[in-house]
């Protein structure tokens, strides 16, 4: 065991794992993340505790975790690149650390134009595979990436992103490859549409046999209306929403849609619990965290294993 | 090149407001050929500012005079005998220029006219666009030519993030993925491994004030250890 | 300057350069009408009590169309005499104003590289008051 | 004599004349080539600053491009050299006698002015070349930059009005002296294609179809060497 994280401990049994995603309050309400958190309780073996998605300002995502270990969750700590550099960042995860969390997943971050202070000074000192390879570092061999000792390791679960319908799409499973050689022990991919595509990716990972090596969470997430699917197919950087997803909300009645939506999702992770090299998936319900009970019910998911 | 904009004629009477007689200083350097800070910028700089402060009902008093390279202490030495009989200077130099004339004249207070942008190209007459963020550790050479530090909205080194489509950088529609224009080139070249490896986290180099001496002239200038 | 003093202008090699962009250079020497408009545009001809000596055409006439003029075929006190028109007289900054659209700045470049193959490179005024001793010897030849 | 000169000669000069400047442009168009058209795209990352510029800012603005001008950094020259060659123009297109014998050969004229007013252009002709030559003779910066050459093309130039002012007027003896005007003419437009005259095709190619920060539009050609 790397970290003895549950998350980590369903991978390796070799069980389907679910992990769900909860994002921050924009204000100091600690109350908001308990409320949240109610709704994935029992339902996910950990929780993705965003790091300002889309370079919004919320509350710090490591203050979050800690408020949903309280409540008796397991985290997964996002940790962006945007925003710190290496200092701050070892600093943060050794107080995560410290503080009981024992997951992270390291990203490079939503560019700050997107978010509500566009005109802030960037960060990005390292990137994310950077980060991967720097806290790989500080676990297995306890110390900084300065190469200088620390006193205790934080011996975390470590998580990275993976886009399979980025482009150059040839160069994307490299990209994983680099990610694994940087130390990633997991995978959570962006949200999945395109099944299509998808096959392919995984299947080319697959043969490269990076899913030995590593345990990939799909990525999925609910289309709560037409509207959303439309802007997610035209805004969302990085997002590929097929036409035929479209079409298929476009045939029921405005009412019926959210369900519409939860049933592909459901219909998206029975295929995943089938396929080669998917070890679990990874439901990021925005700002819908009371349906993924729903979900996880209706995927046959339940009951969540106790490791 | 370094490239750099003329401030707003507002913003540059602002900023001199107060100073009965200025000099107005030109570089024939960089600034002079983006067309922002040579001898024709400055005529027309001077004619506006001493309109502006003559509409205003405002004693105002301007001069204009180009040095080579306001970068160079030589050229900036042609100014000494002008200099006393000004209030203010104005310098159209970049700004290294701008701090180096005012190292010179340190009783004088000198003010910028413009604003320096970046380090650029020519992309054709009046259209510039950076291309060196003078990160003082330079990977163009495993890049396949093409800067991640400047072309990459987020300075990634391992490969494009998640977000481009289209071939367009996810913050602005208009402007390639950095990372797809250096994969596409390196695949062309047959040198796709330089970027298959990882990239470690750098040393950045560029934290501090830039100061250098080549190593032929470090016996005049590097003080040696007793 | 120093040792390159001694050795043979080699014609043969300005020759070949001249006639590499005879058609377009010509056209642009012949294209001027010695109308001295350019003057005022050049910063160094304002700074330098409008000597005739920094006047755009005047650089070019007096380097790049004697070469073609004399097809070449000149002597090193020739060449040295260009050497301060398009190196110390002009700083390549590209703002001369030509009422008939000659491009100026390329044709004192051109004339820069042929001079340079001929031993022959400005020298900008750095070691002004700095020691002589350990500069190394084709230092200067670089800085043009 | 004057038939030689009126008849093959004309021709030659003619042939000479057009087929020299189409040479002119055909080898510019040589050595240059189309540049790739490529457009600017902003990348900004707020929205582009709208404020439009204030009266006051865009008279500043004028000014200061006039300033900057011809016009306004030699208002003489400019003024000068742009009517000398207005009247260049104008005077033996637009005359009538010209137009006439054009009539007679190839049964087509363009516009013509009254005589007496072409003779005022050719007289304001002639007092602009009397500028440029003293210019040319007295100022320092001009004498630094001339060559025989000018002196002989500005002759060149003001030879066939000169000789046609004295054509019109019957000064000295007119059969001596048309020959001379038509001899003249034929050597200005033969002079054109292959002197520094010829700057009146570069002049057109090169602010035209270059772009440069002195020219009249983007321009979309360049060099190819």
């Amino acid at each position: 065991m790397k970290s003895g994280s549950n998350l980590e401990k369903i991978l390796s049994e070799g069980k389907f794992a679910v992990t769900g995603e909860l994002g921050p309050p924009r204000g100091a309400d600690a109350g908001a993340i308990s409320e949240k958190a109610q709704h994935l309780k029992g339902m996910v073996d950990s929780v993705n505790i965003t790091d300002n998605q889309t370079a919004v300002v919320r509350m710090s995502s490591w203050a979050a975790s800690t408020l949903l270990i309280r409540e008796g969750m397991e985290p997964n700590y996002q940790m962006v690149c945007r925003d710190r550099n290496r200092i701050a960042m070892q600093s943060d995860i050794l107080g995560a650390y410290a503080l009981g969390i024992r997951n992270i997943l390291c990203l490079s971050g939503d560019h700050q134009s997107f978010g509500d202070h566009p005109k802030s000074k960037k960060v990005f000192d390292i990137d994310s595979i950077q980060l991967i390879g720097m806290v790989k570092k500080m676990r297995d061999e306890a110390t900084f990436l300065n190469n200088e000792p620390l006193s205790e390791a934080p011996r975390m679960f470590i998580g990275a992103a993976a886009n399979p319908f980025g482009e150059p799409y040839e160069f994307r499973v490299h990209r994983l490859a680099k990610k694994i050689a940087c130390g990633a022990d997991f995978i959570q991919t962006q949200c999945i549409y395109n099944m299509e595509r998808f096959r392919e990716w995984i299947s080319r990972a697959n043969d490269m046999g990076l899913t030995e090596k590593i345990y990939i969470l799909a990525g999925v997430t609910p289309m709560k209306s037409l509207g959303m699917a439309r802007y997610m197919q035209k805004n969302v950087p990085g997002m590929d929403v097929p036409d035929y997803v479209i079409k298929r909300l476009q045939g029921v009645d405005k009412k019926q849609q959210a369900s519409e939506g939860i049933a592909m999702c459901c219909e998206q992770i029975e295929e995943f619990k089938e396929m080669k090299g998917i070890a679990g998936v990874h439901i990021m319900a925005i700002e819908w965290e009371k349906r993924v009970p729903e979900i996880v019910e209706r995927a046959k998911l339940l009951p969540r294993p106790t490791v | 090149m370094i490239i750099a904009e003329i401030k707003s004629l507002d913003e540059i009477k602002d900023l001199i407001s107060g100073y009965k007689k200025v000099l107005n200083t030109g570089c024939a350097g960089c600034t002079a050929v983006c067309l922002a800070g040579g001898q024709k910028e400055v005529e027309s700089l001077n004619l506006k500012l001493s309109s502006a402060f003559k509409a205003d009902n405002v004693p105002f008093e301007i001069d204009g005079f180009t040095v080579e390279r306001q970068c160079e202490v030589d050229f900036l030495a042609e100014l000494d005998p002008l200099v006393d009989d000004y209030d203010a200077l104005l310098s159209m130099a970049c700004g290294a220029g701008i701090q180096f004339l005012a190292e010179r004249f340190p009783h004088k207070p000198v003010f910028p006219a413009v604003n320096t942008t970046f380090i650029g190209v020519n992309k054709d007459v009046g259209w510039y666009e950076e291309r060196c963020k003078s990160c003082g550790d330079c990977v163009l050479g495993l890049t396949g030519g093409i800067c991640p530090v400047t072309m990459c909205a987020k300075g990634l080194f391992n490969g494009p993030c998640g977000g481009p489509q289209n071939g367009s950088c996810e913050v602005n529609k208009d402007t390639p993925c950095a990372w797809i224009s250096i994969y596409e080139r390196l695949k062309l070249q047959g040198r796709l491994e330089n970027i298959l490896k990882v990239y470690e986290a750098r040393e950045w180099e560029d934290q501090i004030q830039g100061s250098m001496v080549l190593e032929q002239y470090k016996s005049r200038y590097v003080k040696k250890a007793e | 300057m120093s040792h390159n003093a001694l050795q043979p202008v080699d014609t043969d090699k300005i020759k070949k350069m001249l006639d590499h962009k005879k058609a377009r250079m010509k056209i642009c020497l012949a294209a001027c009408a010695s109308c001295t408009l350019c003057a005022e545009s050049c910063f160094l001809f304002v700074n330098h009590d409008n000597d005739p000596k920094y006047m755009p055409s005047y650089k070019v006439i007096h380097s790049l169309g004697k070469l073609y003029k004399k097809k070449g075929r000149v002597d090193r006190d020739a060449l040295e005499q260009m050497k301060p028109l398009v190196f110390q007289n002009c700083v390549l900054c590209g703002r001369c104003y030509c009422p008939f659209g000659i491009d100026i700045p390329n044709m004192i470049s051109f004339t820069r590289s042929i001079l340079r193959t001929q031993g022959i490179a400005g020298v900008y005024p750095y070691s002004l008051g700095a020691p002589e001793d350990d500069a190394p010897a084709d230092n200067t030849a670089q800085t043009g | 004599m004057y038939e030689l000169a009126r008849g093959p000669l004309m021709w030659v000069a003619a042939i000479l004349f057009v087929a020299g400047v189409l040479y002119r442009a055909i080898q510019l168009f040589m050595l240059t080539r189309k540049k790739e058209r490529a457009f600017y795209r902003p990348q900004t990352l707020s929205l582009p600053d709208t404020r439009q510029p204030t009266p006051e800012e865009q008279k500043l603005e004028r000014l200061a491009a006039f300033q900057n001008s011809l016009l306004g950094k030699h208002p003489v020259m400019a003024v000068v050299s742009t009517v000398f060659h207005a009247c260049l123009f104008a005077a033996p297109i637009f005359l009538v006698a010209h137009n006439l014998l054009l009539y007679e050969s190839w049964g087509f004229t363009f516009l013509s002015l009254p005589d007496a007013l072409c003779d005022v252009l050719t007289i304001v002709l002639l007092a602009c070349v009397l500028f440029f030559l003293f210019r040319r003779l007295l100022l320092p910066r001009v004498q630094a930059v001339t060559t025989l050459d000018d002196y002989v093309l500005l002759f060149i130039t003001a030879a066939p009005f000169l000789t046609g002012f004295f054509a019109y007027h019957q000064w000295f003896d007119y059969k001596t002296v048309i020959l001379l005007h038509v001899l003249a003419g034929e050597a200005m437009l033969i002079a054109i294609p292959f002197t520094k005259l010829g700057h009146m095709v570069f002049f057109f190619f090169a602010r035209i179809l270059f772009g440069s920060e002195y020219s009249f539009w983007r321009g979309n050609r360049t060099w190819t060497s």
